[in-house]
């Protein structure tokens, strides 16, 4: 076995999973303040990075100001989610508002592509997608430069979400929320406003991942399917958990990456697809709540 | 029973005074068809227990969450009648601005987060008062000194614990507010008889020294008309009676009914040979 | 005042269990299943028997299956249509192999075929719940195409790996207009609910939505889990794999893997929940929501001069819209709504 | 304002005296049991016994354990140590199926119904394990099978007539208030006929009026079945009055067992929950 | 009376990109053509209708577009699912379906298929034109002996149809093929293009389709493969596929049926159409995109095949479908013919008959120059014909003893 290959295999592998994990963290953003599962984030992710495109494109605006009008877009759209879907259905069951959210990703998706159409567009960040130069004539290990900024981005992403559940009073509150709505009315946690700020925090989210993805892929409709690539990640890391967003996403990025390439040619490959899916499966069999989320409470 | 005097006066001055919280010929339907509460009147004075009193389903719960306005997440719609608290009227705030206002809900079935420690369960009480670090120790302390269990447990999740310790925990949180009214939904449940008598205590202090209001829904009738001031009760979601608690004590009905002696004095358990019908005050 | 239960009394357990117990209701199911057999077919337009009342039966029946397992069982599956690829690709190797095999007995062997798979992908929910179940069944979903496109047997070495359904004949009798496919899936529909309201409305039934409410208590009420869930993960898999044979014979005639993607999966989810959770009857209401919205809206939308493109975009954002509002409505879905419309009636002209 | 209608009443079946009951021997016999959750100890090396026909409680402060005795009963909690032995069979652990089947049926404290189901239908899921056709004979409601529904649904409809629900056979249990949802649990362990019928505070949340029902209701069916009870109750009243024998925990420890008469007048017991002897 | 052809297409989803420019070609040519009297006096009308590239949907707007307006002649759904879904309903509802470049590649043999028309060109024939160009390249088609050529495929019945005529080319020319398959929809090929680039092929053959063909440029970028090896098929060859990668997709080739370029029809288009506001396409950047003249071939051909039925059936009035099959099967779109429409080389010469509905077979290679696609190969190329048909035939002759039909021309 080529070990120099392996290496690259690896590490493209746990580059790609920090790009897999930028979409999970908004899934758990979600889920893990409000008990949603969202299924709309893909659609997000594909708003939020062909409206920014969209600004530059048919309105000739740089990069440097179609991004933060983005951000204000993305704003608004997590605070119309709120009003609009989320409040009436307050403490509803789950699968009621996981329903919603498909019905929102459906809004979204013909949203997106009546204001801006149906076009593919290129995004073109200021770092270009390339291998790096210096751990090539380092190491002799191929690695995009591209992807070592994304997980720089996905790092501190992580890091400071990660902290303002753990520590702040805020974080509580979301946790409380995802345990019970009721109760969380009752204590008086203004479940609407924070909802709200949350969704507009997911928005945020999408955006990066949606200026990632599509430096990464370009911007078109497939970004809504990053989100399935998510998935496993979710499963695997637990969807309360910020760190199992990151943590899921290397494993899954590395495993899946390492299965193609050395499993697949034995079975006629192409099992990317429910490789990590069934990875993620084996696994919650040891552990049901995933490496780092929740354990499910089931006490009489 | 010298206090059971006391009550009889301080329910004929309240209604002079302007009432703390008033409900006003509610009616409540859940689902569009269920019609629950039909026209419910009650008043609480402030600095008062009020009991609201009731068999099973008589509508106590919807009651207060129709105050709590926690009514809209169960698909429950006021379609009558208004509620006011402090002279305003509340009944389309959120639940937030209630607690902001000093109006706080324990719910019936204790409703902790599970996932939470018992400690972080407390402190969401806290969650609108802005409170400093400091303060919210020292509410923290006055939790724990109300219920040490609770402390003995402050790390575990809440839904690990007892349902007991649940129920305190879920009082103890309302506490956490600094509420000025507190309604509070059957907080005997489950309790051991020693804590119900502490929890009473704690309410009769939390009234008499730093002039909370109360509004319980209780099915311990005895107890609840020993620390009320003034009675409601339920049946088939219409007030059928009202008084000062020592009045309601004293009723031959509510005597039979709601507080198990009869002409004989207490039965035992034991020797009740009947299965038991109730009258009706309202057929 | 025509609508009343008032009068009609129950003199045997047996007249109170049955599914219908309200005359009024008896009444309208027969004539509404007389219509269905007699007129339907004489009056309707070969496109609306071809085009919507075949899916639309076609993909109740599906939707039956999910319910089945997701508002029955409690258990959410996003890998609805890998069971019926398997029920559809089995059937078709049975007949391919199996010359003179009877095309029912291949759509019951299909549906058995998608129990088994049904049964292998279940196991997991033995320790797995919620989302974590659901995003599992995911792997359902992606594997079972995998191999249908990997396995040259099971498309029977075609080249193009796309499956031919062979001519539907059943006693010399083919089946090859619109109409006489219509009755026929209209039976095997009809048939199939029946029996779904048989199951339900019996142990098997309870022991499901006990697993569902309180999987604890329902285990120390001396129900076992794993019996239970298995068994709903087959019956709903053979539902499943029944409705993609039909998919297969009844509708497409030519079926590639791909059609039964995910994107499939998903709408039979949404005629689930927009349907009703827990309700047979709603999975009707359900597949007739999502068969006939699109279709009503695009009808719509193309019907103002607006550009193909707008009203396309237009039309899927207010089928989400629609969604969200029906959802909001009643998240119970129709089948509740339904309910609450009959108990006003009920009640009507009093409004309590 | 009242209505003076005549009180109903409705003759129960001949009750004997606690002194005519025949109480059997030792039916189920808990030997130093210990479990603990992580680090918490919710039950040390507690020995009791259960013997037929008797109506057992336990009682104790809230968290010492009570709650977690009835789940390593019938098997929900596997306890670290000591032994189970029910009639006769020692075992380590119950497994919740096992106890099913050989009797053990029970209520929770935290209701446990099935929400979605009517008041029926869970009724009727308490008799499952007495129910013998498969599920094709079920889809097909065919011959024995739907002789079956009918045999088990009339002795559904017995145990509503006795708890007096018969009005609200229909209705979702979720929408019941509380006390007639722990009407209906209790509906649905007796529909087990079980012999031994654990009940954890099965009288929380009712009045007066209601718990003498609900006492009512649990003198009788063991009067009538011969079922042994073991039950966890708060209300220091009812314990007293209708038990045989109690068993006291705290803190996961036992520090009393007897007769209603000997705990009461046990000084530890009062130290540690009763407060003031009544 | 108008000659009304059936449109299901699609406009939203994944695929939106590719049916909004092909049905903005097919409608564009429709509008032009009747702004100038229609075809000869017959005025051609049309309906779409939002299929959503789901063989589900496109069943059901097939059978509703079909009974409309007296019941339609002609229809294209740019979907293999749907063309599937439909493929059953065509001879008895007697209306001819063209797949122009995709579909069943076996379906050229129009005995077997008397309805269906893979005009131009089919994927086993583009896989044959492929090596041609490939072998061509390299200086001859012994050359190709002992060179690697990576097939990296949608891991689908489309991916996997060319399969058997690589299989055998490269037994007969002796080039080794390695077969990567990716998985739908293919946003991550990282672990595929380490595999590429540690077996270091000649050739990529890219066959994708969607968003895979911009991730795999992309990834080829990111993996340092040179884009000037990897050639596309014609799914993969439009702007769709080469915008959104920016300059990585510089000097990446692929596949066409139609030569990049301008002609007096595209400028007729221009300005009778969009500068009089009646064009498609929402965006006017897009005309004369691969895509819309893709769909303006495919209108050409129409009209052509609606002309040649008239000219049978009689003149100046609209065919039915059974005449319209006729027509299609002997069109002859020659030089001088597309001279006169004003697309001289826009596509290739089609003639069809009942044995060769595709009618064709050639192919162009284009070259992506960081702005917009240029043809590479002055001449249409020709795969091994006689391969591929020895295929068809077989294929072909399973599929009527499975559906026992009895090969024949239709009339
Ligand atoms: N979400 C709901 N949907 C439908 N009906 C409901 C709902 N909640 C309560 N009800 C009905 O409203 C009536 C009153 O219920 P409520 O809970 O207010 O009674 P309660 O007096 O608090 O009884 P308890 O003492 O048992 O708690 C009951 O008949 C109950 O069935
Ligand atoms: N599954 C569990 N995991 C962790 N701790 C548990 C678990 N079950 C019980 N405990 C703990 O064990 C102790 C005993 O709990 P248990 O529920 O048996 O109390 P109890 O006597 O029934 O109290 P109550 O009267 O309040 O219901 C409590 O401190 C509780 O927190
Ligand atoms: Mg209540
Ligand atoms: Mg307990």
């Amino acid at each position: 076995m080529n070990l120099n290959f392996f290496f690259e295999v690896l590490i493209g592998g746990l580059l790609s999973g920090v790009m897999y994990a930028l979409v999970a963290i908004g899934f758990v953003l979600i889920y893990k303040a409000s008990g949603v599962f969202n299924f709309a984030q893909g659609a997000m992710v594909f708003f939020a990075a062909l409206t920014c495109v969209g600004m530059v494109d048919q309105f000739g605006f740089s990069l440097w100001l179609a991004v933060p009008l983005t951000i204000v877009v993305m704003i608004i759209l997590g605070i119309a989610i709120e009003r609009v879907v989320l409040r009436p259905l307050v403490n509803q069951p789950e699968i009621t508002l996981f329903m919603a959210t498909i019905g929102l990703a459906f809004f979204i998706e013909g949203l997106a592509q009546l204001v801006w159409g149906a076009q593919v567009h290129k995004l073109e960040l200021p770092i270009e997608d390339v291998p790096s130069e210096y751990l090539m004539e380092k190491f002799n290990i191929l690695v995009s430069q591209f992807d070592i900024m994304a997980a720089g981005v996905c790092a501190l992403l992580v890091t400071s979400l990660a902290l303002l559940f753990s520590q702040t009073k805020v974080g509580r509150a979301l946790r409380a929320v995802a345990d019970d709505h009721q109760a969380a009315l009752a204590v008086g946690i203004p479940l609407q406003r924070i909802w709200a700020v949350l969704w507009a925090v997911a928005g945020l989210v999408a955006l990066v991942a949606g200026m990632l993805w599509g430096a990464r892929n370009g911007v078109q409709f497939a970004l809504t399917f990053v989100a399935l690539k998510a998935l496993p990640v979710l499963i695997l890391g637990g969807f309360t958990s910020m760190p199992g967003a990151i943590v899921g996403g290397l494993i899954i990025g590395a495993t899946e990456k390492m299965a193609e390439v050395y499993i697949g040619p034995l079975v006629g490959g192409g099992i990317e697809g429910w490789f990590p899916y069934v990875l993620a499966l084996l696994f919650l069999l040891v552990r049901p709540e995933g490496l780092f989320g929740e354990k499910i409470i089931r006490r009489i | 029973m010298n206090h059971a005097a006391n009550t009889a006066n301080a329910a004929a001055t309240a209604a002079a005074a302007a009432p703390y919280l008033s409900v006003n010929n509610v009616e409540v339907i859940y689902d569009h068809v269920i019609l629950v509460l039909k026209g419910v009147s009650l008043q609480v004075p402030q600095g008062k227990i009020v009991a609201l009193l009731g068999a099973n389903g008589a509508g106590k719960s919807t009651t207060l969450k129709t105050i709590s306005t926690l009514l809209r997440g169960e698909r429950g719609d006021v379609t009558k009648g208004e509620v006011q608290f402090k002279g305003e009227r509340i009944d389309q705030l959120t639940p937030n601005e209630l607690v902001k206002r000093g109006l706080s809900q324990v719910m019936e079935g204790r409703h902790c987060f599970g996932h939470l420690s018992i400690e972080e369960n407390l402190l969401t009480g806290a969650y609108t008062r802005n409170a400093s670090r400091a303060e919210l120790k020292e509410s923290l302390e006055k939790v724990y000194h109300y219920f040490p269990r609770l402390r003995e447990r402050r790390t575990s999740q809440a839904g690990y614990t007892s349902g007991g310790e649940q129920q305190m925990c879920a009082i103890g949180r309302a506490l956490m507010a600094k509420p000025s009214m507190i309604l509070l939904d059957e907080p005997s449940m489950g309790i051991a008889p020693q804590i119900v008598e502490e929890i009473f205590g704690i309410v009769k202090d939390l009234n008499s020294k730093e002039n909370v209001s109360f509004l319980l829904a209780e099915q311990n009738t005895s107890i609840a008309l020993r620390y009320a001031d003034f009675g409601y009760i339920l049946e088939n979601g219409r007030v059928v009676m009202e008084g000062a608690a020592a009045e309601l004590s004293a009723n031959e009905d509510v005597k039979e009914f709601y507080l198990g002696v009869s002409g004989a004095g207490r039965k035992s358990f034991r020797d009740m040979k009947f299965y038991r019908r109730r009258k009706r005050w309202l057929a | 005042m025509l609508y009343r239960e008032a009068g009609q009394f129950k003199t045997s357990y047996q007249a109170d269990s049955q599914i219908f117990p309200i005359l009024q209701d008896r009444i309208a199911l027969l004539s509404l299943l007389v219509v269905a057999i007699v007129v339907v077919p004489q009056l309707a337009s070969a496109y609306t028997l071809s085009a919507i009342l075949i899916p639309f039966l076609i993909f109740s029946l599906a939707a039956l299956g999910l319910n089945i397992l997701t508002g029955y069982a409690g258990q959410l599956s996003l890998g609805t249509a890998a069971f019926m690829a398997v029920g559809a690709f089995a059937s078709y190797n049975f007949i391919a192999r199996l010359p003179g095999l009877p095309i029912l007995l291949a759509f019951v062997l299909g549906g058995l075929s998608a129990a088994m798979v049904g049964i292998a992908f279940g196991l997991p929910s033995l320790r797995i719940r919620g989302f974590y179940l659901a995003a599992s069944t995911l792997a359902t979903q992606f594997f079972v195409v995998w191999c249908l496109t990997k396995i040259p047997y099971l498309t029977n070495y075609s080249t193009s790996g796309v499956i031919t359904a062979q001519k539907i004949v059943i006693f010399g009798y083919s089946f090859d207009t619109p109409a006489s496919k219509y009755l026929l899936v209209l039976a095997v529909v009809a048939l199939m609910a029946l029996l779904a309201k048989n199951m339900i409305r019996s142990n098997v039934g309870r022991s499901w939505m006990a697993v569902r409410d309180m999987d604890v208590a329902a285990e120390v009420i001396g129900f076992r889990l794993m019996r239970t869930k298995l068994l709903a993960f087959a019956v709903s898999s053979f539902y499943c794999g029944v409705a993609g044979a039909l998919y297969a014979y009844a509708y497409l005639g030519t079926v590639e893997p791909e059609a039964y993607s995910l994107d499939l999966s998903f709408r039979i989810l949404f005629m689930v929940i927009i349907g009703g959770v827990g309700s047979v009857l709603g999975s009707f209401l359900g597949a007739a929501f999502i068969v006939l919205l699109p279709v009503f809206l695009n009808i719509v939308a193309h019907s103002f001069a607006l550009p193909t493109s707008v009203a396309s975009n237009l039309e899927l954002m207010v089928f989400g819209a629609l969604i969200i509002f029906f959802l909001i409505v009643e998240p119970h879905g129709l089948a509740r709504l339904w309910q609450i419309a009959k108990e006003k009636l009920r009640l009507w002209p009093f409004p309590h | 304002m009242l209505m003076n209608e005549p009180e109903t009443r409705f003759e129960a079946a001949p009750a004997n005296d606690s002194g005519g009951r025949k109480i059997g021997p030792v039916i189920l016999d808990m030997q130093n049991i210990s479990l603990s959750f992580g680090g918490v100890r919710a039950l040390t090396d507690i020995s009791f016994n259960v013997k037929q026909h008797e109506i057992r409680a336990i009682i104790g402060p809230n968290g010492a354990g009570k709650s977690s005795m009835l789940n390593v009963i019938n098997g929900v909690y596997r306890p670290q140590q000591g032994e189970i032995i029910y009639r006769g069979q020692h075992r380590k652990n119950m497994d919740c199926y096992a106890a099913a089947k050989s009797g053990i049926a029970r209520t929770f404290q935290n209701i446990a119904l099935f929400k979605g189901m009517t008041v029926l239908d869970n009724i009727m899921t308490g008799r499952n394990l007495k129910m013998k056709s498969n599920f094709l004979m079920q889809a097909l409601y065919w011959g024995p099978a739907r002789r079956e529904e009918i045999e088990h649904r009339v002795k559904a409809e017995e145990i509503i007539d006795f708890l007096e629900i018969q009005a609200i056979r229909k209705t979702p249990v979720g929408r019941l208030p509380y006390g007639l949802q722990k009407r209906v649990e209790l509906g649905r362990a007796l529909a087990a006929e079980p012999e031994i019928l654990l009940l954890d505070e099965p009288m929380a949340g009712m009045n007066v009026e209601e718990k003498q029902d609900m006492c009512r209701f649990i003198l009788d069916v063991n009067d009538q079945f011969g079922t042994t009870i073991v039950l966890i109750e708060h209300d220091m009243g009812v314990v007293m009055d209708i038990s045989d024998r109690v068993v006291v925990l705290d803190y996961g420890k036992k520090i009393g067992d007897g007769t209603p008469d000997e705990v009461r007048t046990n000084q530890d017991v009062i130290n540690a929950y009763l407060g003031v002897a009544e | 009376d108008d000659q009304y052809v059936a449109l299901p297409s699609y406009r939203v989803g994944p695929y939106a990109a590719g049916g909004s420019g092909f049905y903005g070609g097919i409608i564009d040519y429709f509008n032009l053509v009747n702004l100038s009297g229609g075809v000869n006096g017959v005025k051609i009308s049309w309906e779409e209708c939002e299929t959503e590239y789901n063989p589900s949907r496109g069943v059901e707007c097939y059978e509703r577009l079909k009974t409309k307006n007296g019941g339609a002649t002609m229809v294209e759904p740019l979907s293999t699912g749907v063309a599937y879904g439909v493929l059953d309903r065509l001879a008895t509802d007697k209306i001819p379906m063209t797949t122009i470049g995709y579909g069943r590649s076996d379906a050229a043999n129009g005995k077997v298929f008397p309805y269906v028309f893979p005009l131009i060109t089919s994927y086993w024939n583009q896989a044959a034109a492929m090596i041609k160009y490939l072998g061509d390249k390299n200086g001859g088609m012994d050359k190709l002996k002992g060179k690697k050529i990576v097939h990296l495929y949608h891991d689908s019945a489309f991916g996997k149809e060319p399969m058997p005529v690589l299989d055998a080319l490269s037994k007969q020319y002796g080039f080794e093929l390695i077969k990567i398959p990716v998985t739908p929809p293919g946003t991550e090929q990282q672990s595929q293009w380490l595999q590429i680039r540690q077996a270091n092929p000649d050739h990529v053959i890219l066959w994708g389709w969607g968003a895979m063909n911009a991730v795999a440029i992309k990834t080829a970028q990111r993996n340092g493969f040179p884009r000037e090896k990897m050639l596309g098929v014609w799914w993969a060859g439009s702007e769709e596929d080469t915008v959104p990668t920016g300059d990585a997709a510089k000097g990446y080739s692929a596949m066409t049926f139609n030569t990049p370029g301008s002609y007096p029809l595209m400028d007729d288009i221009h300005k009778k159409l969009y500068d009089a506001g009646k064009g498609n396409l929402a965006d006017r950047s897009r005309i004369g995109s691969v895509y819309h003249m893709r769909g303006v071939s495919a209108a050409i051909l129409w009209v052509e095949a609606m002309r040649t039925a008239q000219e049978k059936f009689g003149k100046g009035k609209p065919v039915t479908g059974e005449q319209m099959r006729w027509g299609l099967e002997h069109l002859n779109v020659d030089e001088a013919r597309q001279k006169a429409i004003g697309a001289l080389g826009m596509l290739p010469v089609v003639k069809t008959s009942c044995d060769d509905h595709e009618g064709s077979g050639a192919v162009k290679v284009q070259q992506w120059d960081g702005k917009k696609w240029n043809a590479i190969t002055p001449n249409w190329i020709i795969g091994d014909k006689a391969l591929t048909r020895k295929l068809l035939e077989e294929s072909s002759a399973a599929y009527a003893a499975e559906k026992k039909i009895t090969p024949a021309c239709a009339k």
